[in-house]
């Protein structure tokens, strides 16, 4: 019994990951209508990032945290600079596309840049786990989670209370008609991509802390998706509750059924969640609904 | 683009030159070791060269092609390699360089020379494909036995394996044990079988079940994230159950992922093939010589110790070949007939591999199979046992 | 495509998609050309070809499903897969000939994208983009859990060569005749159905399907048409990729190779079958040239490495891919339209 | 002085089709000028290039000048064009759907420093138009194409423009609300806001304008005092839709056959 | 009067059509029923419920209450597209035409319905799938000439001035071969001389035609000009019906519509 609330808690721990995650899929979204397939890549940058600045650099983590995050956003602002912002005026749809395009050329930079061998990453959070009698919580998932949470709530504040959000929202409303009420398109996007790549540097640090860093890494992007969806691409606050939905199934799926079947369903029930979520509600649990008006 | 490949020179002209064809992955899962195994296996060829070949009158070429591990891009590039190389062997890589050639090879009468373990999926009669090792499974089940023997005591050994179902490949590793555990209730009990993903999240429950159930070994030949995982995990349980990990994983890549050798104090490896380790063997000596004299670069480790097998694996089949055929016309299907002809011994292969006895029933020798198995002793890679009998693994 | 003041005279020529003489010529001659391709050119372009053919009826069925009647599909290797498969198991347990094999894989796989098209009645935009990545996890999943006696499991299955009158289709020059045959019925298939009422539908729902509705077209039926018809054509890929390699495992329909076939359609041009064309052999084409010249850039320039190279050799491949959505974000055909109307009016801009 | 000139402006969509071909108009500060012209005309394009939201449909200013308040801005991005004191309503509607009518009305005004006089704005909207007061809390999406329309208008208050370009702003209204709408725009003119007047109820957009232009297919063919157009034949019977001898004509009988325009003879 | 079953009906009839959304309601027991051969003018002020009617009736919105009959027959709750296969077409308030399409295309769309051809047949481009396209491609280009847009048959839609797009979106509904045509304000956005001329074809497509024609418009002119009867609504519900002279005169719609 204990050791079941201890898997539901490491589950939902491990959802309130994915939910970081997916926070940059959603910010890029609710700030541009783009859709960031290489979501997954920016994570091994960010986990690159840290990795150069600690065990390269060899910068102290009170030093090298701060400057990755800062490092992240530059090269977040750079990939907006680059490939982005020529597209803006031009269909959302393509600017999309632009991201297949990225999430292809990222790998291939990760692979240049820092080469493919496994690298071990430093340790972030203290690698002891939590004791709670027999139950005992990885450290990195706990103060993950609380982060998870903190950033959650600022944001949808962010969004949903201040002009600036108003503004963003606007802009992916519609990108012709914010920019002819004076909102930059460009400074919108740019930020939402500065965001969506912290966001990302952070996840890689609970993700990664302690463990070994490839660019199998950018997998979790895949395994974020669901949680995305399942919150609803305009929702920020509902990613706290997805991916605790899915983060418990998954664990629970993994140490229960997996077993008796033999096989990985853990792996694919976030995505069988997502599809009934969706065929019940097609925009996800908050996601706006589509507004169809003739 | 082709115009460019035709007239690409080979390396200088000797009396009878026979070409290779190289397959690699620079770029896709298995960059990280390929440079180094490239050099070994060149090495190999180099030395051969200058060697043997001296004496035969014989050169071997070879040529190094991309494949980026996709099975797509090697069946493309094969005509090409027969037209351009008309190769007498190919020396192959991995599962893409298997799937896509394994019903081409037969038709084109060239026998490809694996470096790694094989599979239970290419357990077949009259392969082309040959690989000096046999399954992961069975190189597990000997480690396993060897370990019952150790712990001494009657009773099946406790043990548990971590897969995953991200390629094919892992999960034939485990279906192997799973079959031979099965058949074998007495020697081991497979207490757990864990699916993960490449790259895990976090394994600290995983673990949990594994030492809840009392493993007294856990099998990972998957990858290296894998390992540093499952160790993180059982070390937040305060656990120990030693690691069984294989070659493309083994302690020198895992150690150097977790940050030092010393957290896998007391973990294994165990494969088919010599351990890089410090003690002076055969195996190294020869790898000394190959840096002294023929410009090998790689570091002593176990991807260089792989390279230089499969080098050392291809090179003496043709050596038989030649005997057996003279050093004119020497043709693909010779060199797979002299495999079957004799065995290669260990000391042919400079004990990096036991004596081999191939036989148009596997890809791979079925008796006599044997088992290194390395350990870290206080921080630093030692061979712990050499030559661990494989038992005879059912076909799954 | 006629010079400024020629105007179609019969409906019949006006729906023509080759119209002049010298359009025909230029057809013909390149039909030809391809036919006799394996006389002409080495057994290595010959391949490049067999995969191109191959793409080739992926990306068009890609190209309806998701040029055509915009339902963004990010399954399509997935549904490769399941036609791969499907063939391997009857070539291999039934013996039956690849001229059924080749149908009932398209079959077989339409009907798992028409489960999936099902979806897209209630489930629109980008959101039904990534539920489409579902079917790729499903299928990886579904193959290596069901008994492995069904669809090979791990081990994947071994395919017997193609046989047509005791004919083995084996080698890159058979394969290539097998392969440009199929292609071509596709090809010219997918050029009837998308200028058919279907092809307009398809349209009519991708551009605004409440008014599609109203105009009589059934949407969601038409939208899982849209998945059915795409689903097909990849099946039918997947079966001439199955007779190709001869071995089928699971780890060959990736994602990764779905996002590859969305590329493809890109740099070609959405909403264009000619497009598609143009997209699979610009792609293709940069992974062969990659995969040729990185070795001999490898050996020439030896003190970087061969991973450096290699790794440079993706980092192009994503670059150009980039490229091309950055500059011609609406395609290559794009382009070429504007090109085309521009000479229709020409000298006339007024 | 001038706010608003275009010099032979020339705009060219896709690269191809040329919508605009040598068009040159004057706007003066606090001057309404209406500009009328048959669909397809090109009166949206000329909004469109002035306000530089013509990039959206890959259209491009290919020759010429427009200069807004000194400032050239041909081809300038159109949040550029914004700072530089143009608003433009464009037409089709194109309302924030998933915000409030309220949302709407604040990202119109979002460039207004403190939220005080953001309020202000806001009460200033809704007294010249109740109506919006309403529907305040309404998901615009959701609004019926009059109130849409109506809130395209307020959202362009809510900015306090030098000048207002307007793409229709009578598209879909009820005879009351084109009455209320058009005094509101008198009312913004009166506080000195300049007006660029797309319309084609051209009877009310000459009631309001100073000058008026007339265009066909891309060009100027007319222009002129609005006055004096008002009782120029063929205004009088292509835009206003009365006989020469002034009396209005039924729809019924319509001769059946096509006009020709005079100036195009 | 079509006799059906004996009982006399319409071919169009809104039988006490309540729609609420949420705290609005945007139709309020509102009935109306169309005779063979005429047009019904529906006017009243904005957001009064005019498009909401025409929706419910094209099945695009489901009414709380109430029921739609097409000539005699319950089509309430069907899909959009089974209502217009019975014969119901309409244009809208804002062009909804396929933006991407030239305007030929747009036309042919419109009669995706009335063709027959299966999907195998257009795989192998069989002889009747070209006969039929040839067809139909005439009938789009007879409409074509009707509304005199010959010039930008092969024009973008989504290139065309907004009226021009309205004149496109009149002939796509025509295209249905409808038996009876909803139209949500076709004037909106036209010069007085566009108007005539849109005046005109609405005219001649009863005269050729003789179908009954529902229209929603906002200039006076028009509907009092064209409507045989005139149905004025406001906030949901109907204040007046009557012939154009009535309504001009009944004083609720002064007040609340004409002013
Ligand atoms: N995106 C576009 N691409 C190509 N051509 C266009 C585009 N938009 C407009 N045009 C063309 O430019 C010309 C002017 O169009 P515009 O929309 O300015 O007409 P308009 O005067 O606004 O007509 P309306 O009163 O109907 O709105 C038209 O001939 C139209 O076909
Ligand atoms: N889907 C919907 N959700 C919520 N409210 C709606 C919806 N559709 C219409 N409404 C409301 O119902 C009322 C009637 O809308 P409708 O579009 O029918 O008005 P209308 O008579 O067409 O006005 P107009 O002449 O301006 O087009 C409006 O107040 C509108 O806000
Ligand atoms: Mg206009
Ligand atoms: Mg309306």
């Amino acid at each position: 019994m204990v050791y079941f609330i201890n898997d539901i808690i490491t589950g939902a721990l491990i959802g309130l990951l994915y939910s970081l995650v997916a926070m940059g899929f959603v910010v890029i979204y609710r700030a541009s209508k783009v859709f960031n397939f290489a979501q997954g890549e920016l994570v091994i940058i960010g986990g690159f990032i840290v990795w150069f600045t600690t065990m390269q650099a060899g910068l102290s983590l009170w030093l090298s945290i701060p400057l990755s995050l800062v490092l992240a956003g530059l090269v977040g602002y750079a990939i907006e600079r680059i490939f982005l912002t020529k597209l803006i005026g031009e269909s959302v749809f393509s600017m999309v596309m632009v991201t297949v395009g990225l999430l292809i050329l990222l790998r291939g930079l990760v692979l240049l840049v820092f080469g493919p061998a496994v690298r071990p990453f430093p340790i972030i959070f203290p690698l002891k786990p939590l004791f709670l009698g027999d139950m005992l919580i990885p450290m990195n998932l706990l103060m993950g989670g609380i982060i998870t949470i903190v950033a959650a709530v600022g944001l949808s504040w962010f969004f949903n209370r201040t002009r600036s959000g108003l503004r963003m929202t606007a802009v992916a409303e519609d990108h012709v008609v914010a920019s002819s009420m004076g909102i930059s398109v460009k400074g919108s996007i740019a930020f939402a991509w500065v965001l969506g790549a912290i966001l990302s540097t952070i996840g890689a640090m609970i993700f990664l802390s302690g463990k070994s860093l490839t660019f199998l890494a950018s997998d979790i992007g895949f395994a974020a998706l669901p949680v995305a969806l399942f919150a609803g691409l305009e929702s920020i606050g509902g990613l706290i509750l997805a991916g605790i939905i899915i983060g418990i199934a998954q664990s629970l799926t993994t140490n229960y059924l997996d077993p008796l079947i033999g096989g990985s369903l853990g792996s694919v029930v976030p995505y069988i969640i997502m599809l009934a979520i969706l065929l019940i509600r097609p925009t996800g649990l908050f996601g706006w609904r589509t507004i169809e008006r003739v | 683009a082709i115009a460019v490949a035709a007239s690409m020179p080979l390396k200088a002209q000797a009396e009878t030159t026979y070409n290779l064809a190289l397959l690699s992955d620079f770029s896709g899962p298995y960059a990280d070791i390929m440079p180094v195994l490239a050099g070994g296996r060149e090495a190999v060829f180099t030395w051969w060269n200058e060697t043997r070949g001296k004496e035969l009158g014989v050169k071997l070429n070879y040529k190094n092609y991309e494949t980026r591990y996709d099975a797509a891009q090697v069946a493309s590039l094969w005509p090409g390699i027969k037209s351009e190389l008309d190769p007498i062997a190919v020396v192959g890589l991995g599962g893409p360089d298997v799937a896509a050639l394994s019903e081409r090879l037969p038709e084109d009468k060239i026998p490809m020379f694996m470096a790694t373990a094989s599979y239970g999926f290419a357990w077949k009669p009259d392969s082309w494909i040959f690989n000096p090792r046999p399954t992961y499974s069975h190189e597990s089940a000997g480690f396993l036995n060897w370990m019952r023997e150790q712990r001494g005591g009657d009773g099946p050994l406790k043990v548990a394996i971590l897969a995953s179902e991200a390629s094919p490949a892992y999960v034939d590793m485990a279906k192997g044990l799973e079959l031979y555990a099965e058949e074998n209730p007495e020697e081991i009990n497979l207490v757990e079988v864990i699916y993960t993903e490449v790259q895990p999240t976090d394994l600290t429950g995983q673990m949990r079940r594994v030492v809840r159930a009392g493993a007294e070994a856990l099998i990972i030949q998957t990858n290296t994230s894998i390992v540093v995982a499952a160790k993180r995990g059982l070390q937040a349980n305060g656990s120990n159950i030693p690691i069984m990990m294989s070659s493309h994983n083994g302690l020198p890549a895992s150690g150097g992922a977790l940050g030092g050798l010393d957290q896998l104090e007391g973990d294994f490896e165990a494969y088919g093939m010599a351990i890089a380790a410090d003690e002076d063997t055969p195996a190294r000596q020869f790898y000394e010589t190959l840096v002294a004299d023929h410009g090998l670069k790689a570091p002593w480790n176990v991807v260089t110790a792989m390279g230089v097998s499969q080098g050392l694996f291809v090179a003496t089949v043709i050596d038989h070949a030649i005997e057996a055929n003279g050093a004119e016309g020497l043709t693909g299907e010779m060199v797979r007939e002299a495999l079957f002809a004799g065995p290669i011994t260990t000391e042919e292969t400079h004990g990096f591999l036991p004596s081999l006895t191939f036989t148009p029933e596997a890809p791979f020798p079925l008796e006599g199979l044997k088992v290194n198995v390395g350990t870290v002793k206080d921080g630093k890679i030692t061979i712990e046992a050499i030559g661990v009998d494989v038992p005879d693994v059912q076909k799954w | 495509m006629d010079p400024s003041g020629i105007f179609p005279t019969s409906y019949r020529s006006d729906r023509r998609i080759i119209r002049t003489r010298w359009q025909v010529l230029a057809l013909v001659l390149f039909m030809a050309l391809l036919l006799l391709a394996p006389y002409l050119v080495s057994g290595r372009i010959i391949a490049i070809l067999n995969m191109m053919m191959i793409s080739a009826v992926i990306a068009v069925g890609l190209q309806i499903c998701t040029g055509y009647a915009g339902q963004i599909n990010l399954g399509q290797a997935a549904f490769m897969g399941v036609g791969a498969y499907t063939a391997s198991i009857l070539a291999s347990k039934t013996g039956l000939t690849f001229l059924l094999t080749i149908p009932l894989a398209g079959l077989s796989a339409a009907l798992f994208g028409f489960l999936f098209g099902l979806t897209a009645a209630r489930i629109k935009g980008f959101y039904l983009a990534l539920t489409t990545i579902a079917a790729q996890f499903l299928f990886h999943f579904a193959v290596l859990n069901l008994p492995s006696t069904w669809m090979g499991g791990s081990n994947g299955i071994t395919v017997p060569p193609a046989e047509l009158f005791g004919l083995r289709f084996v080698g890159e020059t058979a394969q290539f005749y097998m392969n440009f045959a199929v292609t071509a019925i596709m090809v010219a298939g997918a050029f009837g159905i998308v200028r058919s009422r279907f092809g307009r539908a398809f349209v009519a729902v991708r551009d605004d399907d409440v008014a599609a509705g109203i105009m009589g077209i059934n949407v969601a039926a038409t939208k899982a048409n849209a998945f059915l018809i795409g689903a097909f054509y990849a099946g039918v890929g997947g079966a001439l990729w199955a007779y190709l390699i001869r071995f089928v495992g699971v780890d060959q329909f990736t994602l990764f190779h779905s996002i590859f076939f969305v590329a493809m359609i890109i740099v070609g041009g959405m909403g264009s079958i000619v497009g598609a064309l143009v997209g699979v052999f610009i792609i293709r084409i940069i992974q062969e040239i990659i995969a040729t010249v990185g070795p001999n850039i490898a050996e020439s320039v030896s003190f970087l490495g061969g991973d450096i190279v290699f790794a440079g050799m993706n980092v192009v491949l994503g670059g150009v891919i980039a490229l091309f959505m950055i500059l011609e974000p609406k395609g290559l055909m794009h382009r070429w339209n504007i090109m085309k109307s521009s000479y229709r009016i020409w000298p006339f801009p007024y | 002085m001038t706010m608003l000139e275009l010099n032979n402006v020339e705009v060219t969509y896709s690269d191809v089709i040329l919508a605009l071909k040598g068009v040159s108009m004057t706007v003066s500060e606090g001057q309404c000028i209406a500009l009328l012209g048959g669909n397809g005309a090109g009166k949206s394009t000329t909004l469109k290039a002035i306000s530089g939201t013509l990039k959206s449909e890959d259209g491009t200013v290919s020759a010429g000048s427009i200069v807004l308040d000194g400032t050239p801005v041909q081809n300038m991005e159109a949040s550029e064009v914004v700072k530089n004191g143009l608003i433009h309503v464009m037409e089709g509607r194109r309302v924030l759907r998933h915000l409030t009518s309220e949302q709407n009305l604040i990202v119109g005004g979002h460039m207004v420093p403190n939220s005080a006089e953001l309020k202000n704005r806001l009460d200033h909207v809704y007294t010249l138009m109740p109506r919006l007061a309403d529907l305040r809390n309404r998901t615009s999406g959701f609004m019926s194409g009059g109130e849409q329309q109506l809130l395209l208008i307020g959202r362009a208050m809510m900015a306090k423009p030098k000048i207002i370009a307007i793409d229709e702003p009578s598209l879909g209204l009820a005879p009351m609300m084109i009455r209320d709408v058009f005094e509101v725009l008198k009312q913004l003119k009166s506080e000195g806001t300049t007006f660029f007047l797309v319309e084609q109820n051209s009877a009310a957009a000459l009631s309001i304008a100073d000058y008026a232009y007339v265009m066909e297919n891309g060009r100027i063919v007319m222009d002129g005092p609005a006055d004096k157009l008002a009782d120029n034949e063929d205004i009088k019977e292509f835009y206003l839709g009365v006989t020469a001898s002034g009396e209005r004509k039924s729809y019924r009988d319509i001769k059946h056959y096509r006009r020709r325009k005079r100036w195009l003879g | 009067m079509t006799t059906n079953g004996g009982i006399v009906s319409s071919p169009l009839a809104v039988r006490g059509a309540t729609l609420k959304f949420g705290g609005v309601t945007a139709l309020d027991d509102v009935s109306i029923s169309v005779n063979d051969d005429e047009l019904l003018a529906i006017i009243g002020p904005n957001g009064a419920g005019k498009t909401s009617l025409l929706n419910v009736t094209a099945g695009f919105y489901r009414p709380q209450k109430g029921r739609v009959e097409l000539s005699g027959q319950d089509v309430t709750g069907l899909r959009v597209d089974q209502i217009a296969r019975r014969g119901l077409a309409r244009t809208f308030q804002g062009t909804h035409l396929f933006a991407g399409q030239t305007v030929v295309e747009n036309i042919m769309i419109g009669r995706h319905m009335l063709m027959k051809s299966n999907v195998i047949q257009a795989f192998f481009q069989f002889g009747p799938v070209m006969r039929e396209e040839s067809e139909h491609r005439e009938a789009a280009e007879e409409i074509i000439d009707f509304l005199e847009i010959e010039a930008i048959r092969n024009r973008p839609v989504g290139t065309l001035g907004y009226g021009l797009r309205k004149r496109v979106d009149l002939g796509r509904a025509l295209a249905q071969e409808p038996s009876i045509l909803l139209m949500d304000e076709p004037m909106a956005g036209m010069n007085s001389e566009e108007k005539e001329d849109l005046a005109r074809f609405i005219l001649d497509v009863r005269e050729a035609r003789k179908i009954p024609v529902v229209l929603v418009e906002h200039d006076m002119g028009v509907v009092m000009d064209l409507a045989d009867r005139i149905v004025v609504l406001d906030f949901g519900r109907v204040i007046a019906e009557g012939t154009p002279e009535e309504i001009q005169k009944d004083p609720a719609v002064i007040k609340a519509y004409l002013g």
